[in-house]
């Protein structure tokens, strides 16, 4: 039965109370529990429980201290100084120290995505006391915290021997400084955490993932169900605390059930269309401008995530809940529906309806829905488009040869800084190479200055929506499922479950 | 006279094909007494296996139907009873020795299970002693090589090995009536005189009765009591045995005998009936055997009625009530 | 008949070279491959050739399979690209769940295939024939996933009587477990009872016409005794052979259903190494399978002979 | 012998539905006004009324015209799967029940074949031909062909040792001909209700390849891919399943009446009711 | 002498029965020889299972002889390759002893009788009908039935198209076993008319199996006296029939049932029917013999002639 003080919007209104074992229903197996060796979604929503960096982001994504007391730059020397927390205890009862730090920093530096961006311009790395490290720049770099801080791939500390036994492939031992200590993995059946008992929270209220966080929980159990409707079920008969990633279309389902609250985890990811800018039709980006022209989002979005809860028409490459990046330039290029003008570049691109591949696939069925009716709008203007419909895996090899395709459907991640969008590389599938761009963004990524930076942004998303290298189609986010038990969950891009408690 | 064991009276039965019915039995009665042995003759198709299949309630129920008469067995009559009703008597009270030994068998069991079975089930034995009774009667029908033949399947038998197989079976509930249907066609005759031995052994000693169905006249002649003379559906002929093959009435028997080959003569032509059956449904009004028989006046147009020659020997002739004087 | 047995066994290996070398060349033909999977959406193109280097995909396909068939010799199936673990450990793991899911369906297609065809054939165009093979139409033209699904809105989710999703191990419990598995087996079994169904009907009625059916009512044999031993065991050659092939399509149609049920099993297991080009995986799993279904295959040609002593090899 | 098969009222009823959905396949553009990829985003899931008699699906597409249109795929499919699994694997399982030396060979392939994962099969097939209505076509084929070959072969084992098969060498006959005139027609039963399921099979197999992307192009309707589409709404839109579900249940009920029929005909002995 | 058509020398057949440990070798057929001349009938009697059917299956090669050589005229059969062997089948057929057994119960009658025209490729359809007709009228079929199925036929009836089919190619050799054992006397006397009929228009040869040794007088020339797989007499049936040499001739034709005398003096066989897995020593005959001497349980008797007749006994050494 409902109670009075429980209901959507009140969940932090109940006491928490301690106890009781949190069932999360998951989307898949996760690859591997090391978050360093994986980008996978599905690792790393475990792996933030169990690990902790340097740093991590607050509820408007900034980056703010975790494991670190506080930073220091020196523009002079170009180094960040980085005290650590005194008395924090790993899961095996090891004390932390700055050599666990440099260690497993310099793991990530070599096989994270965003370690990788980082290392590029390291100078040095060094330990200086028992609790102080310096990182020590090539030359200046605003983003070196939040990518200390980022929970995807995050840079996670681990005692300094478990690094050393992992060598160079991934770690044995899943032991990390976070509120909840790894118990035990079955394959394609759970994943069980525990409360740490040593856990210091920090002081003061909780900020985002950052603040004060406390494991009311005994135990996390992360139950792989991939089927979708399934997730629902177990939540609806309680089989299940928590189902992430349900059909938007369940959205009245779910509000219609009194035993449920629909969670919507906002923002998410956006979905895109990429064109293959290094042979065939697309390498002339009038044709590309065409296309993006001709399109109108809302149906392509309304299809796959049903309503506009779960949907954001949007042209900033960075979301809206990003204050300080979100942007609104090269708006004009985007979702114009435009058939007049987009019919005219396609006749100056000379495109005589030359057949058009698209890879898409429907593991994520909103690649398939963008795409099938993105398919429907071009053929009234005469792109003659044939959907290749494929496994994922097929996508990801075939998008590297130029020969397979014109056309791949994807998504971007939540990413924490412009500057580190993948899309930049000239080498990522797609093959945008074009120097102007490389200009500006490395502007981008050498300015210390917020506000500049934000000039710069501003200039390179513009560009951005003039080349079109590919076309953003819309903000989305997801939809979840928790019974009415489980208090202070939030919908936050990153769900966690520190925080949280049963009734 | 006692009561008879089991009592046909006017049966009629039918094929039902899509398009017709055909009626195939007509007016079918006879009776048999406790422990006699009756002998059905007849030409080959004329209708006595399903005469004996419809005393066991066995005819194929698509295709075939009793369509008037009774069967009475002892006071039960059998053409009303149920299925759970007739089990009991089936194999216990009526046994029956089909004609076509090889396709009878079940091929995948072995002989052993195929003939414990039914003992087990109506003389209440146990398997060891369901065994050694079976390997009795096996003994006594000739099987020798009876344990081993236990374990082995049909088609590893020879064709009157078979048959004898079949003849243990029925034997194997000691029935009060005994249906045998060609029961020795495949024998050689030392087995088959053996055999003959057996049963009127177990017809003397144990009362039981037996219709005999058989083409060999000779053995007619030294088991029977009775011979029941059939032609294209009816019966032509009845009486005792001896009467009968000294004094045949009804010119189709006549006939039959003058066919039997035998072993003194030398001829190098046998005697036939010329001419053959009529088929079912398109039989001729009057007397059935009309159209092959050298002595047809103009009265066996006319369908002929049972006529007595003596108390038990009767003739559906015109011509045979002539002969009584 | 022990020649025969020693024979089949003999003609194991050949056997399984014929899969195996299928799967080798088909996995290496399809398109995607582990490096970039394994590297994630965001890699780029060298990252992605230089992991192919280090994975050994660049070589010649003929270098490759060859190294695949040094190690088959040692008995060796290689480690799991993704999980890091031998490909025998991975599938051992996973193996309880799937044994116990087929069995417990065949189990269930056994039971109501033989008897609704027993009855059909029996009460052949009685009414209860056409409910009963109604039933089986229904059971074919549903999709196992779909009808597992149907099956958890009414009974894990409105009667509440079988959890929706889950796997109980044996150990701990066997009625836990047998708990936790009947809606999947029910829904796979149910279609597969509806093949059996048919063929049981079907070749039961090729000889309950035969005269050694005769022969046994003649014997008074109660309608039990005269259709479960007389006229099935007649029947079963075909029916046999169908159980048989339906080990091999419930470990079909275990991929979807585990998906479905998140059985961890080696459907489910099949699903993800397919889709992650775990290329020893895949080989190790089509090997067992190959493995046990030449088994199975082999034990039903030996029950062949049981049950109908014509039938001879040599 | 068509007398005979014509007959049984279920025969024609099986016939007739058989008939019916083949020319609502034939004829499926003239049957409906909407397009069956006609996206229409503002009325998705919409429930069956006049305007959509079947409703529509989350794409809004009119699920009416999509089941008709639909047909026309999974009838080639079922079809020439069937066709193809139950020909090649019935002449396997002929030959290789019938000659003791090829069964050795041919079953062991069957075996290997049999235990070979289909999806794998289309996958590749589709990197090799490109994913089309041919590549599932064979896909299937090669998947169904084994069962097919053994249900045969266990038939052929038992009725080769049957006494009229000697009567028939006595006569001077054949091997090949036993197989085929003698041997073949006392085998039927069993293959025609292989054929039934096979191209329930293969309907249904179709929409669990194209859920992974393997199948036809999911812009061609089909009543597996509509299915498997659905199953996500189960509980919001029952029609978008319920409809090309019943549409694959009436064409299977269907064949399977046809086949009975067949099958007694074949029969003689269950001639005459 | 007419010219042998058929020679069949030293056959044997060994059957396996059981498996694994159960296994047993049955020898259905030990050593068994005779020739049947062109236009004559041979009969082979004996005891059921002593292997006449094997004889009569083997001699026209239906299953492979273990040892033992055939010549059909001039042709070796046990030599004769599978194609050759079909052509030779023209020349000689088989009527089985199980007649329903062996006609496929899906074919109609018609379509069985046509089908040794169809195999040896003989005539056009409607000549091919025509002689179907004839055929059955032949044997006493009415052609009205030809629509038929097996299982609408009596016993009889079953067996006379067994008959028809063998008879259809014309050929020089007919192995009929038992093939009037189901036929009342009348349609018995038909076919077996027949029979000889088609002997002296064709100079047909049968190798007769049968059970009634009556029948057997009235049509062989020549008849074989088999036990336990092994031929003990053979001889012209006159001089057979008159004066049987071997004991179990003897016993044989004094328990033909008659019916004109019932009362008869016979001589039944005492002693086990012995086992053709384990055959007795000596002469196979001896445990059942009312004549049994020493010798016979230890030598096996060798062939002698004696007038017209052959005979395996010790009696006569
Ligand atoms: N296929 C077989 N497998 C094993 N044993 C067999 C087989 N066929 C025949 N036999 C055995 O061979 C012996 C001779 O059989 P055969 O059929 O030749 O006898 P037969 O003389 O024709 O007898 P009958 O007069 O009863 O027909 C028998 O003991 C029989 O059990
Ligand atoms: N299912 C059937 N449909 C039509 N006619 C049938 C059917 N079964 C049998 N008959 C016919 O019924 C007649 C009687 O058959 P039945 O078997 O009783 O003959 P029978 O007297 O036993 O002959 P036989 O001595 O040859 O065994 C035969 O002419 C046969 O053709
Ligand atoms: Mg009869
Ligand atoms: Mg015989």
């Amino acid at each position: 039965q409902e109670k009075p003080s429980s209901g959507p919007g009140t969940n932090a209104a109940g006491e928490p109370k301690m106890g009781g074992t949190l069932k999360v229903a998951t989307t898949g197996e996760p690859p591997t529990l090391d978050p360093t060796q994986t980008t996978a979604y599905s690792a790393q929503e475990i792996g933030w429980h169990i690990y902790e960096g340097l740093f991590t982001i607050d509820e408007n994504y900034n980056a703010t201290p975790m494991l670190a007391k506080d930073y220091v730059f020196d523009e002079a020397k170009n180094t960040y100084t980085i005290h650590l927390r005194e008395g924090i205890k790993f899961h095996n009862g090891k004390q932390l120290s700055a050599d666990d730090v440099v260690a497993s920093l310099n793991r990530w530096g070599k096989k994270a995505n965003y370690g990788k961006i980082l290392f590029q311009n390291l100078q040095e790395l060094k330990k200086v006391d028992d609790l102080t490290i310096d990182i020590v720049l090539k030359s200046p770099s605003p983003i070196v915290p939040i990518l200390l801080a980022f929970p995807n791939q995050q840079s996670a500390i681990f005692p300094k021997e478990i690094v050393e036994a992992a060598g160079d492939g991934e770690i044995k031992q899943y032991i990390g400084t976070g509120p909840y200590r790894f118990v035990e993995h079955k394959p394609d059946q759970y994943i069980k955490l525990a409360r740490f008992e040593d856990y210091k929270p920090l002081e003061g209220p909780a900020k985002g993932m950052g603040g004060s966080r406390k494991a009311y929980l005994d135990e996390i159990l992360f139950i792989p169900t991939p089927e979708t409707s399934v997730r629902l079920d177990g939540v609806q008969t309680g089989q299940f605390d928590f189902a992430e990633q349900v059909n938007s279309d369940m959205y009245k389902q779910i509000q219609a059930n009194n035993q449920v609250d629909a969670l919507i985890t906002k923002p998410y990811w956006f979905t895109q269309i990429v064109f293959n800018k290094k042979s065939g039709p697309f390498t002339d980006k009038r044709l590309r401008q065409a296309f993006s022209l001709a399109l109108d989002m809302k149906p392509m979005m309304q299809a796959a995530f049903a309503s506009e809860e779960f949907y954001r028409l949007d042209p900033s490459i960075m979301f809206k809940e990003q204050k300080e990046w979100w942007s609104e330039a090269g708006k004009e290029n985007y979702n114009q529906a435009n058939l007049e003008k987009a019919k005219k570049l396609m006749e100056e691109a000379g495109y005589k309806g030359e057949k058009l591949r698209w890879l898409t696939t429907k593991e994520y069925d909103f690649m398939y829905k963008n795409s099938l009716v993105a398919t429907e709008q071009l053929k009234k203007i005469g792109f003659n488009i044939e959907l290749q419909v494929v496994d994922y895996a097929t996508i990801v090899s075939k998008r590297m040869k130029p020969e397979e395709y014109e056309i791949f459907m994807g998504a971007t991640t939540f990413t924490p800084d412009p500057g580190i969008w993948p899309i930049w590389e000239s080498s990522w599938p797609g093959f945008w190479v074009d120097p102007k761009k490389d200009e500006m963004v490395k502007k981008l990524n050498s300015e210390m200055d917020p506000k500049e930076r934000k000039k710069h942004l501003d200039a390179l998303q513009a560009y951005f929506w003039e080349e079109v290298p590919l076309l953003k189609v819309g903000d989305f986010f997801v939809l979840s499922v928790k019974t009415k038990e489980v208090k202070g969950l939030e919908g936050t891009a990153f769900p966690f479950y520190w925080n949280v408690w049963k009734e | 006279m006692t009561r008879p064991l089991l009592q046909i009276n006017h049966l009629e039965l039918s094929f039902i094909t899509p398009k017709s019915q055909v009626q195939a039995l007509a007016d079918v009665s006879f009776e048999i007494q406790e422990g006699e042995i009756v002998g059905l003759v007849g030409e080959s198709g004329c209708g006595k296996s399903i005469t004996s299949l419809s005393i066991m309630g066995l005819l194929p129920n698509e295709s075939t139907r009793v369509t008037a008469g009774s069967i009475k067995f002892r006071d039960i009559e059998l053409t009303g009873l149920n299925k759970q009703q007739i089990r009991a008597i089936r194999g216990k009270e009526i046994a029956m020795i089909f004609q076509e030994p090889m396709t009878s068998l079940n091929p995948v069991f072995t002989i052993g299970d195929q003939l414990t079975e039914s003992v087990k089930l109506h003389l209440k034995m146990t398997h060891k002693e369901a065994n050694d009774h079976v390997l009795s009667i096996l003994e006594s029908v000739g099987i020798h090589r009876s344990r081993n033949i236990m374990n082995e399947y049909p088609h590893q038998l020879s064709g009157g090995m078979r048959q004898r197989v079949m003849i243990a079976m029925a034997l194997s509930c000691n029935p009060k009536l005994l249906i045998a249907d060609e029961p020795t066609t495949a024998l050689d005759v030392t087995i088959q005189a053996q055999i003959l031995a057996l049963l009127k052994k177990i017809n003397l000693e144990s009362k039981t009765s037996m219709l005999f169905i058989t083409h060999d006249l000779g053995v007619v002649a030294e088991m029977c009591d009775r011979v029941i003379v059939m032609y294209a559906g009816q019966i032509v002929e009845s009486g005792k045995v001896k009467e009968i093959l000294n004094n045949p009435q009804h010119p189709y028997t006549i006939g039959l005998l003058k066919s039997i080959p035998r072993l003194k003569e030398t001829r190098r032509r046998l005697d036939t009936i010329p001419g053959t059956v009529p088929q079912f449904g398109k039989m001729p009004s009057g007397c059935r055997f009309m159209p092959r028989c050298g002595s047809a006046t103009e009265k066996c147009a006319n369908e002929p009625l049972m006529v007595h020659v003596t108390d038990d020997h009767a003739a559906k002739c015109w011509n045979a009530t002539g002969n009584e004087g | 008949m022990m020649s025969y047995i020693i024979k089949r066994f003999l003609s194991l290996l050949p056997t399984l070279f014929v899969p195996l070398l299928l799967i080798f060349f088909m996995l290496r033909l399809a398109p995607g491959d582990p490096a970039s999977i394994m590297l994630g959406a965001d890699a780029t193109v060298e990252q992605v050739e230089q992991l192919r280097e280090k994975m050994g995909l660049n070589e010649p396909l003929l270098i490759q399979l060859f190294a695949f068939l040094k190690q088959l010799v040692t008995l060796d199936l290689g480690d799991s690209i993704f999980l890091k673990k031998p490909v025998l450990t991975v599938i051992l793991d996973h193996i309880e769940t799937t044994i116990v899911l087929t069995i417990y369906a065949l189990i269930i297609a056994i039971v109501i295939g033989l008897l609704s065809g027993i009855i059909s054939a029996i009460y052949r165009n009685k009414s209860i024939d056409q409910i009963a093979m109604t039933g089986a139409m229904i059971g074919v033209s549903m999709p196992e996933f779909w009808f597992g699904l149907m099956l958890i809105l009414v009974f894990a989710v409105n009667l509440q009587w079988f959890p929706v999703t889950g796997y109980v191990p044996l150990s701990e419990g066997f009625f836990e477990c047998i708990r936790s598995l009947t809606l999947p087996a029910v829904s796979l079994g149910f279609v597969q009872a509806a093949f059996i169904a048919r063929i049981t009907r079907t070749s039961m009625l090729d000889v309950i016409h035969e005269d050694f059916v005769r022969t046994a009512e003649a014997k008074g044999l109660s309608n039990g005794v005269i259709v479960f031993k007389h006229i099935l065991r007649n029947a079963f050659i075909p029916i046999l052979t169908v159980i048989g092939i339906t080990v091999a399509v419930l470990m079909g149609g275990a991929i979807a259903i585990e998906t479905v049920f998140s059985l961890p099993g080696i459907g489910r297991m099949m699903i993800s190494a397919v889709s992650r080009r775990d290329y020893p995986l895949i080989q190790g799993i089509v090997l067992f399978i190959s493995v046990v279904f030449i088994l199975i295959n082999m034990i039903v040609d030996i029950i062949y002979t049981w049950v109908d002593p014509r039938i001879k090899y040599r | 012998m068509i007398y005979h098969l014509f007959r049984r009222k279920t025969v024609l009823i099986g016939l007739g539905l058989v008939v019916f959905v083949i020319c609502l396949a034939v004829f499926s553009s003239l049957l409906t006004s909407y397009d069956p990829n006609g996206v229409k985003v503002e009325e998705r899931l919409m429930s069956p009324s006049m305007q959509h008699i079947f409703g529509t699906d989350d794409f809004g597409r009119d699920v009416y015209s999509r089941v008709i249109h639909g047909g026309k795929t999974s009838l080639i499919i079922g079809a020439t799967v069937m066709l193809l699994a139950v020909g090649a694997g019935s002449l396997i399982g002929l030959f290789s029940g019938f000659y003791k030396t090829l069964d050795h060979v041919l079953m062991r392939i069957m075996d290997g074949l049999m235990s070979f994962p289909g999806l794998v099969l289309a996958i590749a097939m589709m990197g090799v031909l490109g994913g089309s209505l041919t590549t599932v076509i064979i896909a299937l084929s090669i998947v169904y062909m084994p069962r097919v070959a053994r249900v045969v072969r266990g038939s052929v084992l038992v009725v080769r040792e049957y006494p009229f098969i000697e009567a028939e060498r006595a006569l001077g006959a054949s091997k090949i001909y036993i197989l085929f005139t003698h041997i073949l027609p006392n085998c039927l039963s069993s293959i025609i209700i292989q054929a039934t399921f096979i191209f329930s099979y293969a309907v249904l197999g179709e929409a669990a390849l194209s859920f992974l992307g393997v199948g036809v192009p999911p812009t061609t309707p089909s009543w597996g891919n509509i299915l498997s589409d659905s199953r996500v709404y189960i509980v919001q839109a029952w029609w978008i399943a319920v409809f090309p579900g019943a549409a694959i249940m009436l064409t299977v009920l269907g064949l399977n009446m046809f086949g009975d029929g067949l099958r007694d005909m074949l029969d003689p002995k269950l001639r005459k009711v | 002498m007419t010219s042998a058509l058929l020679e069949v020398k030293n056959l044997k057949k060994v059957f396996t029965v059981g498996a694994g440990i159960k296994k047993k070798k049955v020898q259905a057929v030990r050593d068994v020889s005779f020739t049947i001349n062109k236009g004559e009938t041979f009969g082979l009697v004996g005891e059921s299972g002593c292997g006449k059917s094997t004889t009569g299956r083997l001699a026209i090669r239906l299953i492979e002889p273990s040892s033992g050589s055939i010549t059909f005229g001039e042709k070796d059969v046990t030599m004769a390759k599978e194609k050759e062997l079909r052509t030779m089948r023209r020349e000689m057929q088989m009527i089985f002893q199980d007649p329903y057994a062996s006609l496929n119960p899906r074919m109609t009658i018609e379509k069985i009788l046509t089908e040794p025209y169809k195999l040896q490729g003989l005539y056009t359809t409607e000549e091919r009908n025509k002689r179907v007709i004839s055929l059955m009228e032949e044997v006493g079929l009415r052609p009205a039935y030809r629509t038929r199925f097996p299982h609408e036929f009596s016993g009889g009836q079953r067996q006379r198209i067994g008959i028809a089919r063998a008879l259809a190619l014309n050929p020089k050799l007919i192995v009929a076993d038992e093939p009037v054992s189901a036929l009342d006397v009348s349609v018995q006397a038909q076919v077996l008319n027949l029979m000889i009929d088609l002997q002296e228009k064709y100079g047909l040869s049968y190798l007769f199996i049968s059970h009634d040794l009556s029948v057997v007088k009235y049509i062989c020339h020549r008849v074989g006296v088999m036990y336990l797989g092994e031929i003990v007499e053979i001889g012209p049936k006159e001089t057979l029939y008159e004066n049987p040499l071997h004991p179990y001739t003897q016993a044989l034709l004094s328990s033909i049932p008659s019916v004109d005398q019932r009362d008869r003096e016979r001589i039944i066989l005492s002693g086990d029917v012995p086992n053709p897995a384990n055959p007795p020593s000596g002469c196979s005959f001896h445990p059942r013999c009312p004549s049994c001497m020493d010798i016979c349980k230890i030598e096996k008797p060798a062939a002698k002639q004696i007038g017209d007749q052959l005979v395996s006994c010790h009696l006569y050494n």
